[in-house]
């Protein structure tokens, strides 16, 4: 087991926005947290890569507990984010943007960056490079040298995901990676997606488009009012009653988009 | 107890001055999110005008401070149109050298016109009187007084009226703001209107057991940007209990622990309440 | 109702809309297509008087509203729901939704219907009406943005993206209520991804590519033409 | 690119500078250079934390006469020669900067601007009241120049010049090195967004840090360079308005960009000194022009500079739509 | 030859300082430096100042003076250095090095202290106003003390407040260096008189917004005498208040206050009533008082006090020392000729008594004044 969750729990105030929440991820699989609005899931993101500090309950990362672990460890360790709303450093060039994302993977000080050491030199190199390979694997090469801000939505999306594959994660939380992308766009993101597998990443995302998480997640979980009302593959969830009550609705938004 | 009790009053009395500047301050603060160092000089051109008006013309204390709300009001009005509303709005750092740059330009433009002496403001209310025990002059209570009606009535038409909201809802969302219709323009002006009139009236209230002179705003401001800091940035009810507090810790202090350094306490007081809560005291933004 | 006459817009030397020509029918659900960046917002931004228009004219129930600011025309009845939201994030929700008919200030009667049908709409609103809006996840803000924009009592709605985020039951729902609103008299200008859910209800509709009009019809010939099915709905 | 191309500026500068004193054998003009040579030094401290980092501090004044102080003491009350005393003063005002960033660093934006303002207050305020340290009011007379170093000497005013043009260069030298390392790109992600910096595995904090104790070191060394220059010390090195003069020269010239504080510096240096001849009524004029200056340029000289290069690079290369305005704000450093 | 004017001047603005002064014939103009804070919170103080000077100037003007068949006219050349240390040295530096001027008028300590960082290598005089005692221990040869010590005051105070109020003081001084000298030199005479000091407080009149929680917690150790005394105009407000809060007594004014000035504040001498400090201006009886002062009072609309008086002696000594040493550049000598000069002086050129030169200050007639039934009563020793 890659990530082991146990009895997570997050209350804001007198609000549990996550309650309870038992939970495994299995390396090199799609896991998928679908919900209604609320229900808690860009917060348990939030838990996991330590942006909030969990209530209660603990959190297991290839054996070692990293419940309490800051962002910028959790990060060093492996684990890596998107944000829902694109959060990018928006004033950068599309490969500034990307390369500090290998800066976790580097050791360089004040004093190399001074005398500029060999290993300043080494490490620039090494981030370039990680770089430009990640907008290779994201088709963005073209774009690298514009600035963030002057690229359209769904190009931004994918610099996110190179910038956060510039880590070298080992699990990848995308959340709602597709939103806002159109349909064609869409299918192409998903072939990025099991791309990102292949490669040996593992991957959990939230995601409100039904047909790309049907056809794409291994394992679905799925929360409702902080709890985890259901899980298992597709196929179960999407005839699961509970689930469709609490969020699928009609037969036609699993099936078209 | 007495004693106490007259050193409590003063500190209510310097706290209403602290208050309603800051008050003036946190609003600019919650639209513009720039420190307006310019609002000092506002206080301090507020309390000439009432002077002038008074020498010059021979009007009443009240009719001299009513001319002098409005003639700052105007004044504010001016710098926002002619200087921040032409900045880049989520640039703070212009708009506070540019702020900085028409201080400079008032208090010369003070010494040019008033000279660089100190002047005193002499009111109809100079004389003492017994109150609760205490020797105090009428101007003092007066101040209390004013200030406090002046408070109820911004809190009254930010929570009572819709343009009143306005303000504040501009101060959180200024596309949102436009999107529901307003009108950003109207907003920014009344904001400066009413944080230009609340300087003028602290300034003319203050400056009759003060004096007037042109850095007079200088020490007074940056106090206000320790209450407002304080008092969580854009809250009104913050910057309000925030002056009081300071004004009170400022009095006792310098009653019981030190004279010579009672004027460290603002900021002393601000360092050690973000040393142990980085937020402020009160920490939603701009609010009726 | 609206109408748009070689309208373009750029940023800096950036052109994001170039000639482009539409209008709209009172009373009529028009949805626009087109794939990122096409310049569905900076159309609606135009429209909303937040973005300048350099060339062509706008008119709104027949008279020009080329070059006048966003409280005008919110005052004409036309609303934008923006992507993004622009909330007053630490307002709670009732006040957000107040502000919303800021231009009905003085008519409580209209504030308070239409507070009755956005609750009716969002039951989720009234049990948080409370709280600050900021707190709320991010379909819940979607709601009040939609909210709001309803509490002006526009005529013309500019709904730029309203799906973005949405689970798929309030999708649903939410496309139903657009609906219905249309059919209280309500034009709706509808910017969507979701086209499929979006031409669903609508009377015509326009392709936008690069800044440009590159097809217009009723909603039968868009729902059937290949080329749409294949890059807008999929499969 | 030979290495003359990707310092032509720096070299050019540096020739300029060393000639000065050649060209305009002018004391006051040289007074005028040094105290330049000093203010910027200070600027480019500042400009570390606040162009790079994006924190505005105004404790930097602060920083600039605890530096300057603790020069003082030590050579005049210590008795610790020069050099010893440099050093010393360096790294006294590293651990105030290490002390006061602990703290101050847990705030953000307006807290911090107004955080530091109040300690930087507090340092000027200590400064003036405790006088049976630093003198109060009075001061500290008497503080000697540096000592020479072998057969260098710092007695005249062309040597002391150029004694602050070098540390001048090495500051200018070390920001450039700094920013365009991998250390420098991590501070500008930090500015750009402290959340996002956090999940690619950036220690906010740690950074933050860093840079604020660097550019308290700067700040300080100026103060040293200062207080071995004019050689009496008062409180008033210490007060608020010094630390709005700083930002100013910073914005004048260009935040976040390496040519800024020194542009910025010369230019209002020069400004005021030009405007003498009003007497009393040169901030009648001064702050117009300062107001002016922000309208026109708001991103600062050499920030203007870069953003006229891009657009005109811009029509070159049209495929890249860098229209937005503010697309220029990383092209410049 | 460094003197006249630059040829060419360097820039536009101090060519036309410079062309003020007529250049006829065989006259040549000497430039006499001022650096001093004419702008921000002490720019009332730098004018006094500076308006002293310049009236002496135009005085000596009409005629001019001369030296060896030159006739020389004075120039006043003033730069501001808003109280800055830094900023005068740059000033005086600049006044030397582009106006050739050999004497720079500095009204400040801390301006006097960075100047004197190289005005015995650039040959230049520095006439300071300042009594900081620190100014002269430097052993700096070229700076000359214009104000007189303050130490002469104290016994005139306390024979006058011991014998009309009692022996109990409260000390509230401006909280400044100065304020602090004056106090340790007046509470060891007070104690030794057999008076006691009730509270021992001072007032931040730059910092502190409101002074009556301090003066209130100073009445409340029942003193018979406050010790007060700053800037005139703030310490006329301690005394207001003292009295608005029921306080009887009497006051012990430092020397920088000046009853005159407080007067006007207050707007007449029965809010005075008690005070005792430097005897004012106005009621100089010496022989060119009288024109000094209403000259004054017409020129610059302001009242003339010991800060403009004494500047303007000065300027008078100077032209005399330059006279007397034969020289309008050589610093030293110039020096070297003050007491001379100071002796040379047209009795109607002097304002107020000066009687010599000594340990590189002016020797200065001490006098005070007490407020009496609102009147100015001089008191002799
Ligand atoms: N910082 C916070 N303070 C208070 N409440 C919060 C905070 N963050 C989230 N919440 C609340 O927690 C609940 C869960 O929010 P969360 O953002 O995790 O939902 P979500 O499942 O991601 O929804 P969506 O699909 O709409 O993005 C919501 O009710 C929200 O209002
Ligand atoms: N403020 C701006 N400055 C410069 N360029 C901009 C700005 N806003 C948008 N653009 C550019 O204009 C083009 C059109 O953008 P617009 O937001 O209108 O597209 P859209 O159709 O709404 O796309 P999406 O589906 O992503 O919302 C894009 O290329 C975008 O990068
Ligand atoms: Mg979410
Ligand atoms: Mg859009």
């Amino acid at each position: 087991m890659m990530l082991t969750i146990n009895g997570l729990t997050k209350s804001f105030g007198g609000l549990t926005a996550v309650n309870e929440v038992d939970a495994v991820i299995e390396k090199g699989t799609i896991t998928a947290v679908i919900g209604p609005n609320g229900a808690g899931k860009s917060t348990f993101f939030h838990l996991i890569s330590g942006f909030h500090q969990p209530t209660k309950g603990s959190i297991q990362y290839n054996g070692s507990d990293i419940t309490k672990t800051p962002p910028h460890k959790t990060a060093a360790l492996g684990i890596s984010r998107t944000f829902q709303t694109t959060h990018l450093f928006e004033q950068s060039t599309v490969i500034d943007n990307v390369l500090i994302g290998h800066r976790v993977r580097t050791k360089a000080t004040i004093i190399d960056a001074i005398f500029r050491t060999k290993r300043e030199k080494n490490e620039e190199k090494k981030c370039y490079e990680k770089a430009r390979e990640m907008l290779d694997f994201v088709g963005l090469s073209h774009l690298e040298n514009n600035p963030v801000h002057s690229i359209t939505q769904e190009e931004q999306k994918r610099t996110a995901i190179a910038l956060a594959l510039a880590t070298d994660p080992e699990l990848l939380l995308l959340d709602e990676p597709a939103a806002g992308i159109n349909p064609d766009e869409t299918i192409e993101l998903a072939s990025l997606i099991k791309k990102i597998v292949r490669n040996g990443v593992t991957v959990c995302l939230i995601e409100h488009k039904m047909p790309m998480i049907m056809s794409l997640a291994d394992h679905i979980i799925v929360l409702n009012h902080g709890s985890k009302i259901a899980e298992g593959t597709p196929e179960e969830i999407k005839n699961n009653p509970e689930v469709i009550k609490a969020y699928l609705g009609g037969e036609e938004n699993v099936e078209t988009g | 107890m007495e004693f106490l009790f007259q050193q409590v009053f003063n500190g209510v009395t310097i706290g209403s001055v602290y208050s309603l500047v800051a008050l003036g301050l946190t609003l600019i603060f919650g639209i513009l999110h720039v420190p307006n160092f310019a609002h000092g000089a506002m206080y301090m051109i507020g309390a000439y005008l009432t002077l002038t008006v008074m020498t010059a013309m021979g009007v009443h204390y009240w009719l001299a401070v009513g001319i002098s709300i409005l003639m700052v009001a105007l004044l504010a009005i001016i710098t926002e149109r002619l200087v921040f509303s032409r900045l880049d709005q989520n640039n703070p750092l212009p708009m506070m050298i540019a702020a900085i740059g028409i201080l400079f330009f008032l208090e010369a433009f003070a010494h040019l016109v008033w000279g660089s002496q100190y002047q005193r403001m002499v009111t109809p209310y100079g004389e003492s009187i017994n109150f609760l025990g205490m020797t105090v002059t009428l101007q003092r209570l007066i101040i209390i007084g004013a200030a406090l009606f002046l408070m109820l009535i911004l809190h009254l038409f930010l929570t009572r009226t819709m343009t009143g909201s306005s303000i504040v809802a501009m101060a959180q969302n200024r596309e949102g703001a436009f999107l529901v219709g307003i009108n950003a323009n109207k907003v920014a002006m009344l904001t400066f209107a009413i944080a230009g009139g609340l300087a003028a009236a602290a300034a003319s209230l203050a400056a009759p057991i003060n004096l007037v002179y042109p850095s007079m705003g200088n020490l007074v401001i940056m106090k206000a940007f320790v209450i407002i800091i304080l008092g969580g940035m854009g809250s009104i009810p913050g910057a309000i209990v925030g002056g009081y507090i300071l004004g009170i810790s400022e009095s006792l202090g310098a009653t019981y622990i030190s004279a010579e350094y009672s004027d460290l306490i603002a900021f002393v007081l601000l360092v050690l309440i973000l040393t142990v809560k980085p937020t402020g005291l009160f920490v939603r933004g701009v609010q009726g | 109702m609206l109408k748009l006459d070689n309208v373009s817009v750029s940023y800096g030397s950036f052109k994001a809309l170039e000639n482009v020509s539409l209008y709209a029918e009172q009373g009529e659900l028009v949805v626009l297509l087109g794939s990122n960046g096409a310049g569905k917002s900076t159309l609606f931004k135009a429209v909303s008087g937040l973005v300048k228009v350099q060339e062509g004219s706008m008119e709104a129930a027949g008279t020009s509203i080329l070059g006048k600011p966003p409280s005008f025309m919110v005052k004409k009845g036309i609303v934008q729901c923006a992507e993004g939201r622009m909330l007053f994030p630490a307002m709670t929700v009732l006040e957000n939704l107040k502000m919303g008919s800021y231009v009905h200030r003085r008519d409580k009667k209209v504030q308070e219907e239409q507070l009755r049908n956005v609750y009716d709409l969002f039951p989720i609103l009234q049990e948080k009406r409370k709280d600050p809006a900021g707190s709320l996840s991010g379909g819940q803000q979607q709601m009040v943005a939609i909210g709001r924009a309803l509490m002006a009592k526009p005529s013309l709605l500019l709904l730029d993206e309203p799906s973005l985020g949405l689970a798929p039951l309030i999708v649903e729902q939410m496309f139903e209520t657009i609906s219905e609103i249309n059919k209280t008299g309500v034009t709706v200008l509808l910017a969507e991804q979701n086209a499929h859910a979006a031409l669903k209800i609508s009377n015509r509709g326009y392709v936008l590519e690069n800044g440009s009009v590159v097809m217009e019809g009723t909603q039968k010939e868009l729902m059937n033409n290949e080329d749409i099915r294949k890059a807008y709905i999929g499969a | 690119m030979t290495f003359f191309k990707k310092n032509g500026w720096l070299i050019t500068l540096a020739i300029i500078a060393l000639l000065f004193p050649l060209i305009l054998p002018n004391q006051y003009f040289i007074q005028i250079g040094i105290l330049i040579g000093i203010w910027s030094i200070a600027v480019y401290g500042l400009n570390l934390i606040t162009g790079y980092i994006g924190q505005l501090s105004l404790a930097h004044a602060g920083f600039f006469a605890i530096g300057a102080y603790s020069l003082g003491l030590l050579t005049l009350n210590a008795g610790i020669p020069f050099w010893a005393a440099f050093f010393l003063s360096l790294a006294i005002t590293a651990v105030f900067g290490l002390l006061i960033g602990l703290v101050a660093l847990r705030t953000k934006s307006h807290f911090f601007a107004i955080y530091t303002m109040s300690v930087g207050f507090l340092i000027y305020l200590v400064i003036y009241k405790w006088d049976e340290l630093t003198g109060g009011v009075r001061g500290l007379i008497g503080i000697s120049a540096p000592d020479g170093i072998g057969p260098v000497t710092f007695q005249s005013i062309t040597s002391q010049y150029y004694f602050v043009i070098f540390f001048l260069l090495v500051t200018i030298f070390l920001m450039r090195r700094i920013v365009h390392s991998l250390l420098g790109r991590t501070f500008t992600a930090i500015r750009n967004s402290e959340d996002l910096a956090k999940t690619i595995g950036i220690s906010v904090m740690k950074n933050k840090l860093l840079a604020f104790v660097l550019s308290s070191i700067f700040a300080g060394l100026a103060g040293i360079l200062y207080a071995s220059y004019i050689r009496f010390l008062g409180p008033e090195i210490a007060y608020i308005e010094v630390a709005f003069e700083i930002l100013l020269y910073l914005l004048v010239g260009g935040i976040g960009t390496l040519a800024g504080p020194l542009v910025g510096t010369i230019i209002v240096v020069t400004l005021t000194q030009s405007l003498q001849f009003l007497e009393e009524y040169r901030m009648l004029i001064f702050g117009p022009i300062v107001v002016l200056l922000i309208l026109f340029y708001p991103q600062g000289i050499v920030g203007q500079y870069y953003m006229w290069k891009m657009k005109r690079n811009f029509k070159k290369k049209p495929s890249i739509h860098a229209g937005k305005e503010n697309s220029v704000k990383e092209a410049r450093s | 030859e460094e003197t006249g004017t630059d040829a060419d001047g360097q820039n536009g603005g101090e060519a036309e300082v410079e062309t003020e002064v007529d250049v006829e014939g065989d006259e040549e103009v000497v430039n006499i430096g001022y650096t001093g804070p004419l702008s921000g919170p002490a720019a009332y103080y730098g004018e006094n100042t500076l308006n002293g000077m310049r009236m002496a100037a135009e005085e000596i003007n009409e005629e001019g003076f001369e030296i060896d068949g030159v006739t020389y006219k004075v120039n006043v050349i003033a730069y501001d250095d808003m109280y800055l240390p830094n900023e005068a040295g740059t000033n005086a530096r600049r006044l030397v090095q582009e106006n050739d001027t050999s004497v720079v008028f500095v009204p400040h300590s801390g301006g006097v202290f960075a100047t004197q960082v190289f005005n015995e290598e650039e040959e230049f005089l520095i006439a300071a106003y300042t009594s900081e005692p620190d100014v002269l221990e430097q052993g700096n040869e070229l700076t000359l003390r214009i104000p007189p010590a303050y130490t002469m005051y104290p016994d005139f105070f306390i024979d006058y407040q011991m014998e009309n109020f009692g022996e109990r003081l409260a000390l509230l001084p401006t909280a400044t260096q100065y304020g602090k000298d004056w106090t340790e030199t007046i509470v060891p005479e007070w104690e030794g008189a057999g008076g006691e000091i009730v509270f021992d407080g001072e007032i931040d009149f730059s910092q502190d917004t409101d002074f009556y929680n301090i003066v209130s917690n100073a009445l409340n150790s029942d003193p018979d005498v406050l010790f007060v005394g700053g800037a005139s105009e703030p310490t006329a407000l301690v005394i207001d208040q003292a009295k608005e809060l029921g306080f009887e007594g009497g006051f012990m004014v430092m020397d920088q206050a000046k009853l005159e000035e407080m007067e006007a504040v207050l707007g007449g001498y029965e809010r005075l009533e008690g005070a005792v400090g430097v005897l004012p201006q106005l009621k100089s009886d010496a022989a060119g008082a009288e024109a000094f002062n209403t000259g004054y009072q017409e020129q610059y609309d302001r009242i003339p006090t010991s800060e403009s008086a004494f500047n303007y002696q000065a300027m008078y000594v100077l032209v005399e020392a330059m006279k007397a040493s034969g020289s309008v550049d050589d610093a030293q000598a110039i020096m070297a000729a003050m007491d001379e000069g100071v002796k040379a002086l047209d009795e109607e050129d002097i304002v107020w008594y000066l009687e010599g030169v000594e340990d590189q200050g002016f020797d200065w007639l001490g006098g005070a004044a007490a407020v009496e039934n609102g009147e100015i009563v001089i008191l002799e020793e």
